[in-house]
């Protein structure tokens, strides 16, 4: 990802975060503001980077998905199911019905990112439409089949919905405790443990939310300097080119969109497995659009990508704490204090992105063709 | 070979609707006879499912089916303009009782309870002006159980720092929620430190359906030092009340007794603005069946929730001042000075 | 020779005719049979189901004007998608097109008297409350196509994003300024619109109005305009080929930004004939999807006018009678989703259905969107 | 080259179908060791795709191919790499983002002698590779830079890269399809150095072209295709162009277009000092002056990429010009948009017919009002007139005959020849000053070339100023009556056609300033 991006990318979260320091420094140490304000970022970005990351496999090897969205509904509801079953039905404990559910979360997106190829491959259905398709289908059978399974008489469950088993624990990276410690050398001061204290949160994340960012450099790494990454952008950039040198286009292709409807699967897990445990119609609410975006304005780059997720986090960190905070504002600026104002700035910052006044984007250059011989 | 394919598909189809239209679907006719006890019940935009109103309303016409033997039936309104229609549909199949659930249908239901005078109408959260006889509406002071919610909040926060994570404002019965708490937490301790966050920023059909921003929103309050939240807003308050229980700080539920709803939070479930609308709506239809509705608006009982395992938590003068505060709301001598409606 | 030359030209178009029917047909069938099969797999009876959509749609007279009730919006938003398509752009935006030209017409409709001070004639106000509607979504339309025409940036995002904006512009004002402050009202919707910007219903007793009058109209014109006149030969060229239309010294930048608002003007006439037709007043409620309702049904259509209005009487068949089918069956309306996402899969990926059928492919594939190259 | 050597690569009895066409038809061909055999014929003679089989990228429907004594299978490239079948193609398979490595190394990134291993995550060993290019590159005298991105390599050099790409596979059997198509004489003979280093090395080549001198110039032996057959053989020792030029198209040739002298009368278009960027804004025009004069035919040779594109563009009103002038017929039309200038008189038959010139889901009918729709009598009062649109299409059917089944069929149901012919129909029968052809024969029929040839001739005795941009020499030599030759934007040398050789044209185009 080039500087001039990244170094917009940062001023952009500078300058979010600074918002919310500027208004709340008054009541509370501006140290411990930005310490919540990264843990509340790093936490929504999560499926906004996997949902990217998702974005950014299927485009690199020329497949355009716009179908995200569904993939991540669709595996939220059928990963919460699976957890489900595995804990009521099979009896497993809590921990392992989870994992359990994860995964089939996982396989859910691949099976519906397998779907997509075959309409965009095989089918050469027009690859934006393929994607709604999916999108359409995946609302339309999380909600008949949500319905039919936990409601009423003709229910399996008879109407009385089982108890999913909980979500994923937070996973505590000792980064507190560590500061600590050099405070305590340091015969450290107030203000030291309350760094320790702010940037500690930071570091208590859940599984998915640490996993989505170890995936973006690993993505990284593959996708530019493996084997597999060479042929992934070659059969996106010039299919042709890459067929006369024998690798398989068409197959490289579904790998690739499968792969990425693993990440999006994941993503799906996030809400029903890590966030909360109970699955909602639309409870995805369009994130699958704004990762989309976020690998556009990432330049279908993993690190660009998360960067751009990172941003979008950060807008609604600051929705939530610019609420906190609602009493120290003004009353002459309380329209951009209220969250229709404040609600707006992711879209309004893609929008800005798309118009490529901070440096053109370049998409694969076959992106959303089908390949013919 | 292809038109083999299309007739045969073609056929298939017609035999299927032939056959459909033949069947006898017509199974709701018999609520026009006397002696059957029909309760329908009209949702509002939304599902039937959602945990929230609709659901608890549909759990009184449940009971209605179990203690009063009702044939009982609902319909899912998917938008406004079918509001009319929907509840047409009930009467126009004879059925004695049909409960409208939300504000919005308030001027359906008038016009309803006109044209079909036979049936009784139970409006819920819809305050009425002027009821036709068949028509009562049911009403509930969620700010006065929010108040009491914050009472509790104010007494049982170390910190002194108290969260609330709601639904839009845009609906009155959550405003009156959140307001009611803030009140509630003022009369205590006009000092304490209040954050309290409104889901407004998507779209409407997204903000009661939302719990993973109702869980981020409880997670960076906790981060704030925050050791209350009390959660008001469907499945968006669910998020946070079990984000809220895991992060293990206090958690209000609200609307039923969420100890029961929300399994994962029991252990730090301290209480729950209750609103309650089953038993609510279950009184006026067996009214109803009894003749005995009263038409105009009538008002549901709200309060707070048992406080079950944390029970032995709540010191025993924090109890008694809960009792005074709840008398005190009962007879008038304390004012929540909420609004009806955000001004 | 004008006889063999209207011979070779009614051959051509029989054929196109016939092309452009089949598949969608027996996409539907295929959707229907699926869809029975879930509903039996679920426990359900398909036939009890289908009987319920039937009646509910087409079993009454009120029936059947309640399906033109649905139908009216439908047409309108099919009709912006496939105005879009035909220009080579995808209008995912109809969602907040819809709302602001519903918002907008609400408040000409209730608003201009107040402003005024007194109530204007009929034909003026109910003008004005359409023409205001249809001019926001006009500019909400033509925002994204100018993005595309002269920075590239891709409307499908850009469309998606100003849903987003549109529905929170829209709660805004319906929470605050544009909010019914009767003391009796506490939700957010705004006050009903003057009896002066109301359109009439057909007959008395009935709920169908003549918006869906307007509706047929606004197919018509739409055809017209895309093969009668110049403009629309320039519509379609851009759409069939932006260089060739630049070659052709057809202002390609303009005729896209356009098509765009043009799509985007008849996607807030939906909203605003829902307002001064049926609703009288515009309220914050559950948006029930008319944007991909309406992707779906101009592809169903296959971007003619004549399809799409069918296509529209369909999908509003299946919504409207969906009420009476769970009213008999119990069984969710969920599944007309399912229903329709399973039509627009085999619709979009029509060599399935041939496959099925064995149906050989026919004409080449028209190109509808571009990557985000553009 | 002595008959006796073996053979290497044997091609027997192979058949190719595709909707519509017989592209080979019992197709044998073979190849001895060391020596380069030269496959000669016209576009559409079925040599491309003869050897797309030989390549694996095509299956072909019956017939066998054998490598050295075997019969092998050929499924995907793949197999053709592992029996030693390199290939270059007309249109380079490089990948314009990567590096040099990269692009020779995708496919078999790992080098199979040394490491065996196929693992998919296996890290590029990007150095090593660039070592083996550097040495290759050497071993040839190619000089490339392996680390260079591909995209910036001029068109020469990325040619290089693709037959170290072969070579790096260890190709011993090498196919070039027309290689010299996009090369400048000079660079043409640079290869021909190339192509005689690699038969030292016992490399067999594989010579794909319609070129007449160069088959002469540098095969062993030559194998000529006509209709997706072979229609003979000859040794360039015994026969000469003219013998070749009968058997590649069936019949005599007329080399040249016979027509009188021009009589050139005012200035129709004249440019002065125009700049002129491209795409990717790197100046693909600088200071380019020329005038063409009414009932003149000024020819603009070039070897491709030198900014003839970009001419063409810029005077149509498709490409913003820079700086300086562009006079038509006395208005200065610089800045205009392409309607004015085609309504100040300009007919333009553009290079890619199927990007530019047509819209190839519109009706033949449509087509031929692409640029008039809007002008009575095909539009009145905004409306488009069916009925002025047939008659139009009908009588231009007639005037150029179009060979197509009726107005309404689609265009792209035509042949290459008849779509151009609907181009050239459309944009002659306007009335204009001035005619700009780019490339107005390229990838057509010997028949479709002349017809196309005489029209243009005809406009020009008409008194119109005939604008042609060519790369192809000869036509230039045929049609031109004076010619401009581009190197690098600009333009080198104007002269009158007839005091003109071919190789002073080419030493031009290379670079070489006239005396």
């Amino acid at each position: 990802m080039d500087w001039k991006r990244f170094s917009f990318i940062a001023f952009i979260i500078a300058i979010l975060f600074g918002t919310v320091v500027l208004v709340g420094y008054t009541s509370e140490p501006w140290i411990l503001i930005v310490g919540s304000m990264m843990a509340t970022t790093i936490a929504v970005a999560t499926p906004l980077t996997l949902g990217a990351l998702s974005g950014v496999f299927c485009e690199r090897s020329g497949v355009v998905n716009i179908g995200i969205e569904g993939m991540m509904l669709a595996s939220a509801f059928f990963g919460w199911l699976g957890s489900i079953y595995m804990n009521t039905i099979f009896g497993f404990g809590a921990m392992p019905s989870l994992l359990v559910g994860v995964l089939i979360a996982i396989l859910t997106g691949g099976l519906f990112a397998l779907l997509h190829a075959a309409l965009s491959i095989t089918y050469k259905v027009d690859q934006i439409i393929g994607g709604t398709v999916i999108n359409i289908l995946a609302v339309g059978i999380t909600g008949f089949l949500n319905r039919q399974l936990f409601f009423d008489k003709n229910s399996i469950f008879q109407g009385n919905v089982p108890h999913a088993p909980g979500v994923l624990p937070v996973i505590v990276i000792p980064v507190k405790q560590g500061i600590e410690w050099i405070c305590s050398l340091t015969g450290g001061t107030e203000g030291c443990y309350v760094t320790a204290n702010a940037f500690g949160k930071v570091f208590e994340q859940k599984p998915i939310a640490i996993f989505a960012v170890i995936f973006v450099f690993v993505a990284n790494y593959v996708i530019f300097n493996t084997r597999w990454g060479l042929r992934m952008r070659a059969v996106g950039e010039h299919p042709k080119a890459a067929d006369t040198v024998g690798i398989n286009v068409i197959r490289t292709r579904y790998l690739n969109v499968v792969i990425g409807g693993f990440f999006a699967g994941l993503a799906g897990a996030y809400f029903t497995l890590e966030s909360v445990p109970s699955f909602e119609p639309l409870m995805t609410n369009g994130r699958g659009f704004i990762s989309l975006a976020a690998m556009i304005f990432g330049n279908w780059t993993p690190i660009g990508a998360w960067a751009a997720s990172l941003v979008f986090g950060a807008s609604q960190a600051l929705q939530i704490n610019l609420q906190f905070f609602r009493t120290s504002i003004p009353p002459e600026w309380s329209f951009f204090q209220n969250s229709y104002a404040v609600g707006q700035i992711p879209y309004i910052l893609t929008m800005i992105i798309l118009t490529g006044i901070i440096g053109k984007t370049s998409a694969p250059a076959a992106d959303g063709q089908p390949y013919e011989k | 070979m292809k038109k083999q394919y299309t007739l045969f598909a073609i056929l298939l189809v017609v035999s299927m609707l032939l056959a459909a239209c033949g069947a006898p679907a017509e199974k709701a006719a018999d609520c026009k006879s006397e002696e059957v006890f029909c309760v329908g019940l009209v949702t509002d935009v939304g599902k039937i499912d959602d945990k929230s109103f609709n659901q608890s309303a549909w759990e009184g016409v449940k009971l209605a089916e179990k203690d009063l033997a009702a044939t009982v039936q609902y319909i899912e309104t998917t938008d406004a303009k079918d509001y009319d229609k929907n509840i047409a549909t009930f009467g126009d199949a004879g059925y004695d009782v049909v409960v409208t659930v939300g504000f919005a249908l308030g001027e359906a239901t008038s016009k309803a309870a006109a044209a079909y005078p036979e049936t009784s109408f139970i409006g819920v959260d819809q305050f009425l002006e002027a009821a036709a006889p068949n028509q009562a509406g049911l009403n509930f002071p969620e700010d006065q159980a929010g108040f009491l919610v914050g009472a509790l909040a104010a007494q049982m926060s170390a910190s002194k720092k108290i969260g609330g994570v709601f639904a839009t404002d845009a609906v009155p019965p959550v405003w009156r929620f959140g307001e009611g708490y803030r009140a509630g937490i003022a009369y205590i301790d006009p000092a304490l430190e209040v954050n309290i966050v409104y889901h407004n920023d998507v779209g409407f059909d997204k903000t009661f359906v939302d719990p993973e921003w109702g869980a981020t929103t409880a997670n960076s309050m906790v981060d704030k030092g925050v050791d209350v939240i009390f959660a008001g807003g469907g499945k968006t308050g669910n998020g946070a009340v079990i984000a809220a229980a895991q992060k293990g700080i206090y958690a209000i539920g609200v609307d039923t007794d969420q100890y029961y709803t929300i399994p994962e939070a029991q252990k730090m479930l301290l209480s729950s603005a209750m609103k309650l609308i089953t038993p609510g709506v279950f009184d006026l239809v067996k009214a109803a069946k009894e003749g005995t509705m009263t038409s105009g608006n009538n008002f549901g009982s709200a309060g707070y929730a048992p406080f079950h395992d944390l029970d032995s938590k709540v010191p025993a003068e924090v109890k008694a001042k809960m009792e005074e505060i709840a008398k005190g709301l009962l007879d008038g001598s304390i004012k929540t000075n909420v609004a009806p409606v955000k001004p | 020779m004008s006889n063999s030359e209207n011979n070779e030209r009614w051959k051509s178009a029989l054929k196109a005719v016939k092309d452009a029917i089949l598949v969608p047909t027996l996409a539907i069938i295929t959707a229907v049979i699926v869809g029975g099969l879930v509903i039996a797999v679920v426990g359900g009876d398909p036939f009890a189901a289908y009987a319920g959509l039937f009646q509910g749609a087409f079993g009454s007279v009120k029936a059947i004007s309640e399906t033109g009730v649905w139908a009216t919006p439908y047409i309108f938003a099919g009709l912006a998608v496939a105005l879009a398509f035909k220009g080579g752009l995808f209008n995912i935006g109809g969602e907040g097109q819809l709302a602001l030209g519903a918002t907008t017409s609400a408040l000409v409709g209730y608003g201009l008297p107040l402003w005024l001070g007194y109530e204007p004639p009929m034909y003026i106000h109910l003008t004005l409350a359409l023409g205001a509607g249809a001019l926001v979504g006009f500019i909400w339309g033509a925002i994204p196509g100018a993005l595309k025409a002269y920075t590239g940036a891709h409307e499908v995002i850009n469309t998606i994003m100003m849903n987003y904006i549109a529905l929170n512009v829209v709660s805004f004002l319906m929470n605050g300024p544009m909010k019914d402050h009767n003391p009796l009202n506490v939700i957010a919707r705004t006050p009903l619109i003057a009896e002066g910007a109301r359109i009439a219903p057909i007959f008395s007793g009935l709920r169908i109005h003549w918006g869906f009058g307007l509706a047929l109209l606004a197919a018509f014109i739409v055809w017209w305009l895309l093969w009668k006149t110049t403009l629309g030969f320039e519509i379609r060229t851009v759409g069939a080929n932006p260089d060739a239309a630049k070659y052709a010294g057809i202002n390609v930048k303009k005729i896209m930004t356009l098509t765009m608002g043009l799509s985007g003007m008849l996607a807030g006439l939906a909203g605003s004939i829902e307002v001064t037709g049926l609703n009288y007043r515009h309220e914050l409620g559950f948006s029930s999807g008319y944007g991909f309702d309406a992707i779906a049904i101009a592809l169903l259509g296959k971007n003619h006018p004549v399809g799409v209005v069918l296509a529209a009487i369909l999908f509003a068949a299946m919504r409207n009678g969906a009420t009476r089918m769970q009213f008999l069956t119990q069984i969710p309306v969920d599944i007309i989703s399912v229903i329709q996402a399973l039509i627009l899969l085999f619709v979009a990926a029509d060599s399935i259905v041939r496959y099925i059928y064995r149906i050989k492919q026919s004409g080449e594939k028209v190109v509808l969107t571009r990557g985000w190259g553009g | 080259m002595a008959d006796n050597t073996k053979i290497v690569l044997e091609a027997k009895g192979i058949t190719k179908q595709f909707p519509g066409v017989l592209a080979n038809d019992n197709v044998n061909f073979n190849l001895r060791e060391g020596e380069v055999h030269a496959l000669l014929g016209e576009n559409g003679a079925g040599k491309s795709t003869l050897m797309n089989i030989l390549y694996g990228l095509y299956k072909a429907d019956g017939g066998e191919v054998i490598v050295n004594g075997q019969p092998i299978s050929l499924h995907s490239p793949k197999d053709a790499i592992v029996h030693g079948i390199g290939m270059v193609h007309q249109h380079f398979m490089l990948i314009p983002v990567f590096s040099v490595t990269e692009n020779i190394m995708l496919g078999s990134e790992t080098d199979h002698r040394k490491n065996p291993t196929e693992a998919p995550l296996a890290k590029l060993d990007r150095e090593e590779v660039s070592r083996l290019v550097q040495a290759l590159s050497d071993k040839y005298g190619f000089n490339i830079d392996p680390s260079s991105l591909v995209g910036d390599l001029p068109v020469g050099v990325q040619q290089r890269v693709e037959i170290v790409k072969a070579l790096y596979r260890h190709a011993s059997i090498l196919i070039l399809d027309e290689p010299t198509a996009v090369l400048t004489p000079q660079e043409a003979d640079d290869l021909f150095n190339i192509i005689r280093e690699l038969k030292k090395q016992g490399v067999s080549i594989i010579f794909i072209t319609h070129k007449l001198r160069e088959v002469l110039a540098i095969a062993d032996r030559i194998t000529v295709m006509r209709g997706g057959k072979v229609v003979g053989s000859a040794i360039p020792s015994e026969s000469d162009e003219h013998q070749l030029a009968t058997m590649m198209v069936g019949r005599e040739v007329i080399l040249k277009v016979d027509k009188e002298p021009a009589k050139p009368t005012d200035v129709v278009l004249s440019v002065k000092n125009l700049r002129v960027l491209d795409q990717r804004d790197l100046v693909a025009i600088k200071d380019l002056s020329l005038e063409v004069k009414a009932g003149e035919i000024l020819g603009v040779a070039g070897v491709q990429g030198n900014g003839q594109t970009e001419l063409a563009e810029a005077l149509t009103g498709l490409r913003k010009i820079e700086s300086g002038t562009v006079t038509l017929s006395g208005e200065d039309v610089t800045h205009s948009t392409p309607r004015h200038i085609t309504n100040t008189g300009l007919a333009h038959i553009p290079e890619d017919r199927q990007k530019h010139g047509l819209v190839l889901g519109y009706t033949v009918a449509d087509n031929m009002i692409l640029c008039d729709y809007f002008k009575f009598p095909f539009s009145q009062n905004a409306m488009l007139q069916q009925k002025a649109i047939d008659v139009n299409a009908r009588k231009l059917i007639e005037d150029f005959d179009v060979r197509t089944p009726s107005p309404y069929v689609s265009a792209s149901k035509l042949s290459g020849g008849n779509q151009q012919k609907v181009i050239v129909a459309r944009e002659l029968s306007r009335q204009v000053d001035l005619v700009i052809a780019s490339q107005p024969t390229r990838g057509l029929d010997v028949g479709s070339i002349e017809y196309i040839h005489n029209q243009i001739v005809k406009m020009r005795d008409r008194g119109v100023a005939v604008l042609v941009i060519s790369a192809e020499l000869d036509e230039i030599l045929a049609l031109s009556d004076r010619i401009a030759v581009m190197y690098r934007g600009e333009v080198v040398a104007v002269v009158e056609s007839k005091t003109v050789s071919k190789e002073q044209l080419g030493l031009w185009m290379a670079g070489g300033k006239p005396d």
